[in-house]
């Protein structure tokens, strides 16, 4: 096992990461910009080395500066987090040039996995599904116009290179067709700095499911059961939640061993998530992997009793994995709410500031993870979320009042959060039904 | 952590007061006296008083100092002419080329812009670190074979030469 | 926990002139006087002189205040001469012995010490409540059959009578 | 069930029974003294009834402003959480003499099982083992050494109407016990107004092993096993775990089971407590009962998964228990802190006041459960706890591990918090290795 690991990341995750080493007896090493000299992963740290000024581009992304800093503290592993550097494979290779490990899966695999057409191949090797779609990029007009009569309108158009939703376009005709692909592809030059867009077919209120899995350096990969995130706004997930609340049981168990098919097919270590979208009969349908630990993956952690942390550690060291599959059990229901330091009256516009004053819920089946408290000031140049607040009860019905509970009691002073539209949603008779979709919050909860 | 920022929000701050108040204790401040638009902070300290010309002068600047007061690295220029050498990078740092040979500089050297003040070795590669300002070296804050992180101070110039 | 937020609402927050005073102990201050638009703190420690404007002068009084001002409940006696009749203990309040009859008393009428105001019913007792205090009603602050908690406020008297 | 609950008490335990009615969609009404209008549970009900000054004798402690507080606010049942009137037979009476439900047990188990000697025959009775001992008080000096010869030496007097120690003596020989006995009998006198004495055998390096019970109006009584809180300063719990590190299988089943006979015996209603002494050789011996919710009910609910104040409120409304003892299963290893406003390097002395920053820890396992935040005034009226800092992992080295960083990560300033001296106890080897008795820490760790 390390002595010492290196954690290139910042806020909430960092001190996750520092709290997991800590139970583990590894002395922990922060690296931090000159706005987060006094957070909390900095202070909880055994050594903390400053990196550069406030603007990630000049810090949080040095991955000059991040490996000098690993070797004059001595670290062995460096873990990424989510986020900055995480699924950057070029930085995943330097780390083990340098001779460090990387907690996280190969260059290769990530590499692999973080071009969508080449993770539908592997898909598609590991007969997966996948969204019913174009062959590879399209290569002309005409191209699209043939593959879009296969797959059947509607069809979607998506930037290969894309992500957040950027560069999406739906046709529902030929015609249509011809004008989006152009704007698409103008608009992924222009986002991404590569023009190739793919169509598949466009799937109506679609959920997002997504599998956690882990894996070992000898071969053996288990799953964890899924998350369902299909409570977002703008592609950006609001409330995460396990089990999914709409999957039958059948399904369950099918999409979790397809993620697992592809995690082998690809030689996947360490831990990683499948992404699915699921049509209204159940149909699932492969869309990415995120080649990195995962801002939800508590949920998952409360309803497995698993620490995926100390896991993704142990198996980066060389262990083998300390369950195997038929040991990894679903317990009861469990919900996050990524509180964010943003506006929802003024469209969700991020509001950093000092907070004044911080009440931190608590009680039994609640896990509040944040590196705020009451006299710290969120800064501009980093993301807006200040939390995580997760609820873990027998029921969903009990996580649904447990976490309403808990955002009343959520007290934050000075800048405004998400928690009030979140206690909006979960009063909502469609979510507590569990039939949300992707794109239902700005359907029914935001429309203007 | 929450020293002097919205000011427009925050003239009770009593965070920021106290943060105000610590400083004048340490700089042995009697009174602060901060005007903005229709915003002031006043704050006398023991039973003298004090006219708040100079002394009140320092204390207004003193917030702003806050960023590099707050920082556990080393000390501040103490007067005008001090200038110090931070180092530009995170890495190891050395005071001579190589083990036999002399420091780049001691105490007392001259340098100007261009001169090599030290080595900062990261990612196996040597970097010459330039003084970037000219003067006299009066103080050296590390020692060799140190690690740094990103502008840790190094040299204490004096600019008059 | 209010600390410096909502000025506007907060220049008597008790919890942060605590906070100040305690600030100006802790670090032999003498004065401190806090400006924002309209508003203003000013507090003076020591046998010193204390010079102040009106507004000054009602923060330096703001501590003393403090049991009243932080209650939720009801006003604050607003001048020497009006004291406030308080319920002694936590029932239901009843202006008149009983439904049929006249309330005890109405604005403009004249109590001594000893003479019943209203009833509180408490555990199914039903409690005379006399006034205390000598003067004339000038606003009851509760209605009939009202819920009461201890100490809220129910009359205004006007001591002069 | 209950439309609304009054919680006649205040600090953590009023919010832990407010957020449980909340969760459970019961409104909730809060009392408070003057010196508490700013507290988080006034803040969390849906209503607050101011009942008095600062001092808990004319507030917290005045029985009629609290059932006037319950009447005008509409209350049907009260809970009174810990300490203060929870155990005041009286107080008992007079709420379901007002016509509200009490959330605990009947005034008549309660005055049987408060007075330690008639609480003994009921153990007796129920053929519970009690420490060997004079039958009833001591008559006269005679008498005292009659039965110290039967029980032999060592012997504890021990005052009837006594707790927290006071008006204990031991005595080895009978003429330490003649001096000794007029002592306690003074004592007695001057502390409870009784002074009733009665001999027991001495027991060396006892542990205190308590027994959580719950039992419905129907006949049904569970026991949730055990907790082990042997780390007490001068009968002060510091740290309370479960399982007891120490007691084998088989005394676990034997203890759990004599603690329901009791129970049973006494046709005990709601959530209590049964405490025991074990001695080295694992034997057990009833001490008393706690008639109520207890500060440690936490580490129970982590390993057990249940609710016990949701539990104490359904089955007070009438409830069948909703679980069978096949039922209650134990998992992992909880450990609780209490966190008190004390200073450990000036004699425990609280130091009550403004906390000027909090940082709360967090993370997988991690519960806190605490009325405090940044800019919150400890009152110097009441007792000095701040707040429970309670983990639950799969394994005892954990917990510990678990513990000892999030008292790192506990950040209090302003004032002294206990925590420094219980991460100073979680890393001895004593403790490691369960081996804590009542006398440690005051024999080992505070000897002077």
């Amino acid at each position: 096992m390390y002595n010492r690991i290196l954690i290139a990341n910042r806020g909430e995750i960092a001190l996750r990461v520092i709290r997991a080493c800590k139970e583990m007896g590894i002395s922990t090493v922060a690296v931090f910009s000159q706005a987060d000299r006094d957070s909390a992963h900095v202070r909880c740290a055994d050594q903390a080395i400053c990196i550069g000024p406030a603007k990630s581009i000049d810090s949080y992304l040095r991955i000059d500066r991040i490996i000098s800093a690993a070797e004059i503290s001595g670290a062995e592993a460096i873990h990424p987090g989510y986020g900055f550097l995480a699924e950057n494979s070029h930085f995943n290779e330097v780390v083990r040039s340098s001779e460090f490990d990387f907690i996280g899966p190969t260059p290769e695999a990530m590499e692999k996995l973080g071009d969508k057409n080449s993770a539908r191949s592997v898909a598609q090797a590991a007969n997966v599904p996948v969204v019913p779609g174009s062959d590879g990029l399209i290569t002309d007009e005409e191209h699209a116009v043939r593959s879009a009569k296969e797959i059947g309108y509607p069809v979607l158009i998506k930037a290969t290179a894309g992500g957040g939703g950027k560069g999406m376009r739906v046709a529902t005709n030929e015609q249509t067709l011809r004008v989006a692909l152009q704007q698409a592809q103008t608009e992924a030059q222009a986002a991404f700095g590569n023009a190739g867009v793919y169509l598949e077919r466009f799937i109506d209120r679609p959920r997002h499911v997504e599998v956690q899995m882990i894996a070992d350096l000898h071969g053996n990969a288990c799953h964890l059961y899924e998350r369902d995130c299909s409570v977002q706004r703008r592609h950006q997930k609001l409330i995460e939640e396990s089990p999914s609340p709409f999957l039958s049981q059948k399904t369950r168990e099918a999409i979790c061993e397809a993620a697992k098919r592809l995690i082998i097919e690809v030689g996947y270590q360490n831990a990683g998530t499948v992404e699915f979208i699921v049509d209204q009969e159940n149909n699932f349908y492969f869309i990415e992997v995120n080649a990195r630990i995962q801002v939800e993956h508590p949920v998952t952690e409360m309803v497995t009793g698993i620490d995926l942390i100390k896991t993704q550690i142990r198996v980066a060291a060389g262990e083998p994995l300390p369950f195997k599959q038929a040991d990894v059990k679903l317990h009861g229901s469990a919900i996050e709410c990524r509180i964010n330091a943003e506006d929802p009256n003024k469209n969700f516009q991020p509001c950093p500031g000092l907070i004044k004053s911080l009440f931190v819920p608590g009680g039994f089946g609640v896990r509040f993870d944040s590196h705020a408290q009451a006299g710290y000031t969120v800064p501009p140049h980093y993301d807006s979320m200040i939390g995580k607040l997760i609820v873990h009860k027998e029921t969903r019905e009990e996580s649904i009042a447990c976490m309403l509970r808990c955002l009343e009691e959520l007290q934050v002073q000075g800048i405004s959060t998400t928690a009030a539209f979140q206690m909006r949603v979960l009063r909502e008779p469609t979510f507590i039904a569990g039939q949300a979709d992707t794109k239902w919050v700005e359907r029914e909860l935001l429309k203007t | 952590m929450s020293k002097g920022n919205n000011p427009k929000e925050d003239v009770f701050s009593v965070d920021r007061i106290r943060s105000l108040i610590e400083l004048m204790k340490e700089y042995d401040l009697s009174e602060v006296d901060l005007k903005q638009d229709e915003q002031q902070i006043r704050l006398v300290r023991g039973a003298k008083q004090v006219v708040a010309a100079g002394p009140a002068g320092i204390a207004a600047m003193a917030p702003t100092a806050a960023p590099i007061a707050a920082a556990p690295v080393g000390p501040v220029a103490d007067s005008p002419h001090i200038k110090i050498i931070k180092s530009p990078m995170v890495g190891t740092f050395y005071s001579r080329p190589n083990p036999k040979s002399d420091d780049f500089v001691k105490v007392g050297s001259a340098v100007s812009a261009d001169s090599v003040v030290c080595i900062i070795e990261a990612m196996k590669v040597f970097n010459d670190i330039p003084a970037e300002i000219g003067g006299k070296i009066v103080e050296i804050l590390v020692k060799n074979e140190e690690a740094v992180d990103f502008e840790r101070p190094l040299f204490k110039v004096d600019t008059r030469g």
